[in-house]
């Protein structure tokens, strides 16, 4: 048996349901239909009355999971599209992330979001949001890199009292796969060495790990181990281990699919050239998505994201500086 | 009957407490006591309070800027009113959010955004919940302003509650202004509880300066939520009284309105309506003004006295889950 | 009239248009040569070519995802289409946009931006644009579906249009389902054109399988706000014919609603009409599929040929002014 | 005479609607009113029919306006408080924002955002939230620290044919004046250097500009002289400007008022640590706003915000780095 990173989504939401009668999921077409994804597949079928299909409203929809967890519900909303939840923007980042400071009362709504770039998708159906959600105080961000971490970091998720925004990678949902689901998980706050290396440390998340992870692999044949740090959860962000890295290796790139200005690789930057401006033997670098819209032809598509190919190239520059 | 009579007055001294305790909240803010901006409801009591005694414990209650009425009517104090906007350590806010922003979510009492409309949805869910736990016979009230009306989030939170079939009881105060904004410039419809009908909610209208109508219209609507008749609005025609907000001068509220019916002082109103009723002499109700303008005062005096928030004992932190905490 | 009946069928000839180039659209999806989705107005073609016949230049139109038909009707092109789903260089999207993000905006032709709604208030305000330099007579035209109007930007877009009666036409084509949602989830009350009295606007019903319905109550929604009676909205029944993208089985469809009279083909009741009508013959009719389909088969083919955006050759900036460019 | 920084945003509307026909102002209570905070009094009366009260709907605002700016307009939207322009974020970002990259077409409009924290604003009408605008391609982000600023930026806003978030604080609005308004303006996209100094270099930009040189000035009697640099424009960003002042002085500090995560104190540390790496003799330091909501009382949000005081014990711990 092998099981997909979004089999691996479907399966935590089921596992969640079943364990905690104040688990519902809301969202445009999650239920008979099983989600624009399939997501949440059967779901509906197997626990009636707990899955709810939305109208087109995802301020409403947020607001609704609001006033629901206040009741002491944990509600999960699934975003048809990451870029949509741009409409339930002010619900998230002012009435949910702010509730505990203003009140002493947590918010547990989890905002499932279909994200990142894929071909054909365009400008509306590819955005990296991970970081205007992370600048907001009040929000757990979660971006996954693997059907484990999909599964496990899922049900954390519903099960933290805070608010927590969950990215799933769109790219990664059909082909990473996985033998089967973890029984023990790495807390979600806990960054981790995805590769062992030695020369350079590449700190990255989602789906750029496994382009990360390809971009080692072909630099050995230059000769070089490459350290890849997948940070899992990037608010809160694990400094520590990102630090303990480039303690040996000396030399950092971060490499983020979302736009470069104030985004994670800028944060990742500003950590580490303050607390460990000692570590580093040559300057830390960033790689990111081009700062355009996402384009819709793949050839432009494919130039606009970082690929194994640009990150190794990056990467060797990065040596030799 | 006894039992009208009883609930009338009892939202009559709901409106009393409220006028008197912002009269006060206004002169802090004039000596300087009071900083960012105060926001009366001066006009709005009797539909306010109205709401207010019309729900119960187990209700969901979201008040926006002008239901300090309906605020006390559904439980909160004077004493946390005036811990909030003096930003008392003891305050349910503790400092952190002040004036209207206020509310206990535990009961029920939620405390509003600024953004507006926001919590219409917000309440929609909370009885999503209810129900999802078959709980029946209660309500979620929230109010908005007729600017609010033009928000997104007004319209989405009322269709979802329309959809669901939710107890939610939205009552919409028209004072006639959004800030300076007139109505005319606000929205086309002849009467805004014209919206209703495009929702598939039951619409109600009332003259919102009439304690006695909007008891019965208010009470109408929360009822027939309570008895599952879906999703109600409740349309107040009245006038702000005072500005938008003790900053604010009103210059730009047309005089004729003041002088039309739209204008009238509910609160004045109500009083004379008691007197000719014969529900209370001017004694008593002169007593119920003495009784609660001591109290007003003590509280305000009280509170000055109250531990400020400490900046150095605050915990700086927006996440509840301390394994998640980090400071950046 | 004869007027009548040229429009008619010059109507007609555009939902021909639209079926057939989708039609191939789907071919080339299913072959693997589009990526992302190709999305079809099949069942949609008379309402949507009765906007788009009764618009002119100078008019503003910003259709949706279905609207193949008015496009064309407005001025789009057959070649233009299938560059855009096919991301050649040479369409107007240059494949940094695709399907039915298309338009021209210099031309009054605006793309749609994925987030539902929010071209309502963006043919409003140009219209305002319009108003403030006194021209009318022009009129700018949006297009919806029934979940589209759960939207905050749907609310919000229409309000403004009503308080500056501004000549807006917002056709909305509910065809029963928002993607997999049927009507029951997406909204409460009895017709959506009851929301026309809520806003202050017109409002108009049509049954959206009928080009002669279509074109007579789109006709009059578009020739009233000409003469300056304000926003109209037109709401039309009909059946989506298609998935919601060609991904889409629509496995969750009603077969009732298939077999009811919403859910027959415009096209097909629109060719039997003609032919009793004696409007055309059989063969001529016959032609023109011909005629068209050997333009859509010869387009496909050649913008299979153009020229594929390139990458190197890109300037890879989002901002216009050259100095405040910068790369980071 | 003397002008202040709010008088400066009014005279600039003023200027721009006389001439410039294409030029009109859309918000709420901007007209008879002249604006919450009085920023186009009397330009109703000025300019009959160009000042245009709104309904409240900020998303049908921005919508109104880039429609109107398709059809050759040059709107000006004024936002009642920064904080509600979340209500028409999807419209910014993903409309008007994407308009020139996707058609070819500009998008000039010019959104007005009231913004930062004052006494006893609160959570909702105290947020400095230029890095999300800054995150997004296609927009042009002020933030005008001067009267001077305030009236050559806006008129420069309004001249571009690119959208423009113009953040102006409203810390600033009464108390800082100027003699009278500049005639020759330097242009938005250059940083400027406020003070001269040798020992450090404090990179800030909007109100914490006037706490870093309060700050500078008390360090004096430390024996420092201490470089201020004001960003004045945040997208795009004088990076070289930055680079030259920390090539003199060899340290850092950023300072915004903003939350940490991905700030604008994020995004200069990032471009000074891989550009400037070699130039620097200490590691860069940041300064930021706490990382929850703006709080309500005064001394909680004296706190939360950087001061004078605390930039200066900030830059005192750089020195001995
Ligand atoms: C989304 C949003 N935009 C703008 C504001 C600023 N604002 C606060 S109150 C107000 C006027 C509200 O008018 P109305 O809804 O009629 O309520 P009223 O003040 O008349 O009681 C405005 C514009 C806000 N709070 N929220
Ligand atoms: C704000 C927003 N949320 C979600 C989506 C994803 N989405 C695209 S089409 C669609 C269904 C639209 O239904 P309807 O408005 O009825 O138009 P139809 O597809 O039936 O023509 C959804 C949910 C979107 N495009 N925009
Ligand atoms: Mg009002
Ligand atoms: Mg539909």
């Amino acid at each position: 048996m092998s099981i997909t990173y979004l089999e691996a989504i479907r399966e935590a939401q089921a596992r969640a349901l079943a364990e905690d009668p104040r688990v519902f999921i809301y969202g445009q077409d999650v239920g008979a239909f099983g989600g624009a994804f399939k997501a949440t597949k059967n779901l509906l079928k197997e626990y009636p009355g707990r899955v709810l299909d939305s109208p087109l409203s995802e301020d409403g929809i947020v607001g609704a999971a609001i006033g629901a967890a206040l009741e002491g519900m944990r509600p999960i909303v699934e975003m048809q599209f990451a870029d949509f939840s741009i409409c339930g923007f002010n619900q998230i980042v002012n009435q949910a992330a702010t509730l505990y400071y203003r009140t002493g009362v947590p918010c547990p709504i989890t905002v499932r979001l279909p994200s990142g770039g894929t071909e054909g998708g365009g400008p509306f159906h590819s955005q990296s949001m991970e970081a205007i959600y992370a600048h907001y105080p009040g929000l757990i961000v979660m971006t996954p890199a693997t059907v484990e971490d999909a599964y496990s970091m899922l049900l954390e998720a519903v099960a933290i009292d805070d608010p927590v925004i969950f990215f799933e990678h769109k790219f990664l949902y059909y082909h990473l796969k996985a033998e089967k689901l973890p029984e023990v998980a790495v807390p979600c706050n806990k960054a981790r060495v995805a590769r062992a290396g030695r020369d350079a440390t590449i700190v990255t998340y989602s789906a750029m790990v496994h382009e990360a992870l390809a971009a080692a692999e072909e630099l050995v044949s230059d000769g070089y181990q490459i350290e890849v740090v997948d940070l899992r959860t990037i608010k809160p962000l694990d400094t520590d281990t990102v630090l303990a890295s480039v303690a040996r290796t000396g030399r950092m790139l971060c490499v983020g699919e979302a736009w470069p200005w104030g985004g994670v690789t800028a944060e990742v930057i500003a950590r580490v050239a303050t607390e460990g401006f000692g570590l580093l033997d040559a300057p830390p670098q960033r790689l990111n998505a081009k700062d355009t819209p996402v384009p819709y032809h793949p050839r432009l598509w494919g130039t606009h994201r970082p690929t194994a190919q640009t990150i190794a190239n990056a990467t060797r520059r990065l040596l030799k500086l | 009957s006894k039992k009208d009579i009883a609930l009338y007055l009892r939202a009559f001294k709901f409106m009393l407490q409220a006028r008197i305790a912002e009269d006060k909240l206004a002169s802090l803010y004039r000596a300087g006591k009071i900083v960012g901006g105060v926001f009366l409801g001066k006009g709005q009591e009797a539909l306010s309070a109205s709401l207010g005694v019309n729900l119960r414990k187990g209700d969901v209650f979201a008040p926006l800027i002008r239901d300090q009425a309906g605020r006390l009517a559904f439980g909160d104090t004077i004493l946390d009113t005036f811990r909030t906007y003096l930003g008392s350590a003891l305050g349910s806010m503790r400092g952190r959010d002040g004036n209207i922003h206020r509310g206990r979510p535990q009961e029920g009492y939620y405390p509003m955004i600024s953004h507006l409309g926001a919590m219409v949805s917000l309440v929609s869910g909370a009885l999503m919940a209810r129900k999802f736990r078959g709980e029946t016979g209660m309500v979620g009230a929230t109010c908005l302003g007729d600017g609010g009306t033009s928000t997104g989030a007004f319209h989405e939170g009322l269709n979802i509650a329309a959809v669901e079939k939710l107890p939610l009881v939205l009552v919409i105060a028209n004072n006639q202004y959004a800030y300076s904004t007139p109505n005319t410039r606000q929205f086309a419809c002849k009467e805004l509880v014209d919206k209703a009908i495009g929702y598939g909610v039951q619409g109600h209208d009332v003259d919102g300066t009439s304690l006695a109508e909007c008891m019965r219209v208010v009470g109408e609507a929360v009822e027939s939520a309570r008895k599952g008749g879906g999703p109600q609005i409740v349309v107040a025609k009245l006038l702000r009284l005072v500005g938008h907000g003790e900053h604010d001068d009103a210059g730009y509220i047309d005089v004729n309105l003041k002088k039309a019916s739209v204008g009238q002082d509910c609160l004045v109103l109500a009083e004379k309506y008691i007197l000719n009723q014969g529900f209370a002499t001017a004694e008593e109700i002169k007593s119920w003004k003495a009784e609660i303008s001591e109290e007003v005062e003590s509280v305000a005096a009280r509170v000055q006295r109250e531990p400020l928030p400490d900046p150095e004992g605050e915990e700086w932190t927006a996440i509840s889950t301390e394994t998640l905490r980090e400071s950046i």
